[in-house]
């Protein structure tokens, strides 16, 4: 969901709008007669010269360039739309939300709840997981904190720990990465 | 007085609470689903958390998260709003026994108010006008008979924990009550989770009037006039406006009194409405309280200058009612339009993306409205988007200033009901003031 | 009453008359120059004329273009907004002569009131306060000595026709004098074609108090309370509320008989404001009147609940005025802060594309502005773009309302002074009242 | 007069109309092709003229140029807002204002005052001119009345009248065409 994305009015005319930001465009999405290589030369030319807009239609021959004044330097007062929602958000109070980030091939463990973030059991205790550690499915990564009850979080995958996005003892959204799994690294 | 309040609710409610908070110095948190990440209550708030998925039975209904929400960032109250989790009273119990001020009546209050049969047999027993009806809840069909051939069809039966026009049937003669009481049941049960049901006299072309109270913890209880709300469709009111064109000074100091010893013999405190039906003869009779702010407070605002959700706030944090009811003047008149993100013809929803939202300003006009250009009506929630609502010396400047008003807004991208409303404004019935419950139905029937 | 107004303006206040013209159910004519065609006020109104280029002096106060558009739309009154032609006795008598209404005073009020020095004089011999000064206008050197030797240094030399601070001139010794006296001419003679000046004693530290009145033909007039405008950049108020914290109910009542005296001795009609300078000691002097709807109209609206501009609309058509002075009640606070289109330091003009546009709104929150995203800002005109009005029960209320409806305000792609008025609203000086014309000059100064 | 302009731009723009296409771009060399370095050629021509929008269509051969007024590298400076500014406008009571229509060479005759339009003297006298008619510098070619004066507006070149905009007895605004002229066709 995209509640505020910029928005263009309904042409006739099919338009390729190519937003001028990183996570822009499917390169691999079929064009009408076109081929990928040329609409990334489009999307390089858009981006060599900081446009806005790009339109160009074939059959009519139609080419629309544009700039924005506004084009606001990547997403200061514009906010992008949602940090990647959970695509497959299953809830439960004990297992983490995991979603598949594409760009690193990593998987993201989310907190399933709102709470207090921790590494450990108890404060004496040593943290469940170290960053570089191997972690299987199912294994506990840490607890949160809700309504005064512990919440482990397990992990879904087999992999490697990564990467632990939190301090310990912070609070913590729900739908926050806590953690980064690199599952090909299952050993 | 609170020094950081939760907001626990959403859209232009969400903000209209925040609003009050910064006017009165009280940091504010926002909580938010997944699918309201960029709403106007989020940015507006001092700070945010996500409280689960678009689903609000996951997030602003989702009790353990709304609270780990308040512990996390150590808000000392938190707001209901309406809707959600405002009349849970199993919510308001959790929040006292966790020391978190919950901004509404007590527990108690919401549970004895959400149970309509209890509330009228309380109300009733003070001597206080109710609709002819089932005593209480009732139990069985046989109850329900001999209940309506006592006081006559047609009659109608609703849910003990209902609103909203749910759990309603309207029967007309013995025949049908079976029928009607069971589906009324089920309805109950899907939508409420309680299957209670019980039964009134059915008025044919009544008003719905309420009246506006405000209750201290040390028993003073003020009213602040009523509001006219009978142009509704299938139960969801559409435009408010008060004072009603059929109450004149005398009716107002009478439904004025039995509905503040209506809250009194109910020990009610913080604000609440008091729901009256007002036949055609000028008899009234009580119908229910309800226990939170209303979606048309503001009309209210309007005329008395009293910020409800102030007073709500201060009434919470345990401030004696600073407000005599010799105080309280009603000055003009106020209308509120409710805008839809709907088709206004056939009702059906209208989510999208607002490429233009240029509310109306000027004297006399007060937008409430969470909107923007580029904000997105997402799908999973309430369809209402914005209220309109003007006031002037009145009612005939004020009805003038609506129109003004309603042609000046422009909301791009999606439907609204804007254009219903402008009919409506423009109805030579509504223009005399002579509306019931019905008025909608035959007005979009002819 | 009118069949169809002309409103001889632009931008907000044009916006302003033709919602108060919509709601009497008055047809509208908008003018416009060639760089407003796409205006706000131009899409509001009923029917449109371009009445020539950007310069107002071919468009907007080009008399005959003016004229010509109302006759063939077939206006029958023409409201001239602030500003512009507003103030033009020529303008006024030349609608009278061909029958088109000017809604406002008589040419003949207007042609008084417009002589400062006159003024004064008028409202001397009726023996109300006038502060100290040359009897009338100044023949020569000579006379501005002897009369300033007359009432003390330090003096003020002021243009007869003056307004907006041109013109003026501060003297503190008889040593300055002379330069001063011909640089005010010349001042006077460049900006108004009029070098007529007269001068004043000087006061250190006074409160700009005006009062707003109302004027039937039939010599009725009423008083709707002061306005204090204390807070001026260069003789351009910047923020003004009512009721004056420097007022009390004995000072408003004795400040708003003079004003009503001084108008009724010069047979003044349709709305007016008389302005007097209030000293340290509680002492206050008459100024002079405006003869026309001051752009800070709207917090006298607020405290009041009278629609200003449909009064002056009414009284213009000859009807008489339907308030008493005992009906008139002020309720609660008010007040507004114009916002400008200019660099918030520096004060340089910042015209250009609003590329965001998104008001406050909510409870006591009003705006005044004919501006919406993708407006254009042009640097022909005037660079206030809006005005926002709070409301409160008290001035607490309405200062905490301003400053949480300032937060709110977006305006993106151009400078405004915004940011000022949140420093503004901040300062300790202003939140306790302790104000005078010289406060912003020291407030930037610090 | 049209009552309530029903559009209205988000930005107020400046077209301009490029007197010949082929100074700009030829559309018909390589478009077909999708050829970027023509693309670039347009972009270039964008950025030259700072202008933030440029379409081209070929089929109906149609160009259009944005230049919005925010668009502001140049922003210090004071922008220009007029729509249609009389490129050599000489405001009088009796001259016309005259702008050279490049897309097909006519000059308009537009009303340099606000009034009603008559095509001749008096209700009884024949037309100042019609249709087709040779004009001089300096003809009178229609009456303006405003303030029970009439106005005489006179052309300001020689040519063929090819086109009366306004019927007689309407009222005109400010700037508003009431003649084409040819100026080529000048006998």
């Amino acid at each position: 969901m995209s509640p505020r994305r910029s928005t263009h009015s309904k042409a006739k005319t099919r338009r390729i709008v190519l937003p001028n930001t990183d996570d822009a465009v499917n390169p691999h999405a079929s064009l009408t007669g076109g081929s990928t290589k040329q609409i990334q030369e489009l999307i390089d030319l858009l981006r060599r010269n900081n446009l806005t807009e790009l339109e160009f239609e074939r059959e009519g021959i139609r080419i629309r360039v544009r700039h924005e004044l506004a084009a606001r330097p990547l997403a200061a007062s514009v906010p992008e739309p949602l940090p990647t929602p959970p695509q497959q958000s299953t809830y439960s109070a004990s297992s983490a939300i995991s979603v598949a980030d594409t760009s690193a091939g990593f998987v993201t463990v989310a907190s399933p709840i709102v709470g207090t973030f921790y590494r450990s059991p108890s404060p004496d205790a040593d943290p469940y997981v170290e960053e570089g550690d191997s972690v299987r499915k199912g294994q506990v990564l840490c607890v949160v904190e809700a309504m005064k009850l512990m919440n482990e979080i397990e992990s879904e995958v087999d992999g490697r720990l990564v990467r632990i996005l939190v301090e310990n003892a912070k609070s913590v959204e729900y739908g926050q990465a806590l953690f980064l799994i690199d599952p090909k690294a299952a050993s | 007085m609170f020094k950081k309040v939760l907001v626990a609710n959403r859209g232009e409610i969400a903000l209209r609470v925040i609003r009050a908070c910064k006017e009165l110095g009280i940091k504010t948190v926002a909580i938010h689903s997944e699918a309201d990440a960029l709403g106007l209550h989020v940015r507006a708030a001092d700070e945010k958390v996500c409280v689960g998925p678009a689903e609000s039975a996951l997030s602003y209904r989702h009790i353990p998260n709304v609270l780990s929400a308040a512990e996390i960032t150590g808000a000392d109250a938190i707001h209901p709003g309406y809707g959600f989790l405002s009349e849970n009273a199993h919510f308001a119990e959790v929040c006292e026994s966790i020391g978190i001020k919950f901004i509404g009546p007590s527990s108690e209050n919401i549970a004895m108010m959400g149970d309509k049969a209890k509330a009228r047999e309380i109300v009733a027993k003070r001597g206080l006008p109710v609709t002819p009806g089932s005593p209480g809840e009732l139990r069985s069909e046989e109850d329900a008979l001999q209940a309506a051939q006592k006081i006559g069809f047609p009659v109608i039966i609703k849910a003990t924990a209902g609103g909203g026009g749910r759990g309603m049937r309207v029967v007309n003669k013995a025949d049908d009550l079976s029928r009607a009481f069971q589906a009324a049941q089920a309805e109950a049960k899907s939508t409420f989770g309680n299957d209670g049901v019980y039964l009134e006299r059915y008025f044919l072309e009544p008003r719905h009037i309420e009246v506006q109270i405000l209750a201290d913890q040390f028993g003073r209880v003020v009213h602040l006039g009523e509001r006219d709300c009978s142009i509704q469709r299938r139960h969801q009111k559409l435009v408010e406006e008060t004072p009603s064109p059929a109450v004149d000074d005398k009716l107002r100091r009478e439904i004025g009194r039995v509905a503040v010893e209506a809250v009194k013999a109910a020990h009610y405190r913080n604000v609440g409405t008091v729901e009256f039906l007002l036949d055609k003869d000028r008899q009234f009779y009580f119908m229910e309280v309800n226990t939170r702010i209303q979606v048309e407070h503001p009309i209210t605002e309007m005329v008395t200058g009293i910020d409800l959700i102030k007073e709500q706030i201060r009434l919470a944090a345990g401030h004696p009612l600073a407000i005599r009811q010799q105080d309280v003047a009603l000055t003009g008149h106020s209308i509120e339009c409710r805008i839809n993100a709907e088709d206004p013809e056939k009702f059906t929803p209208s989510p999208g993306v607002i490429t233009k939202y240029s509310p109306p300003g000027g004297f006399g006009v007060r937008v409430d409205s969470a909107m923007e250009s580029g904000a997105a009506v997402v799908p999973y929630y309430d369809s209402m988007i914005a209220k309109l609502i003007t006031h002037g010396r009145d009612r005939q400047e004020s009805v003038a200033r609506m129109k003004r008003a309603l042609g000046e807004f422009v909301i791009e991208g999606i439907k609204t009901t804007i254009p219903l409303h402008r009919r409506i404004l423009e109805d030579p019935d509504f223009q005399k003031g002579h509306v019931s419950t019905t008025f909608l139905e035959r007005f979009l029937a002819g």
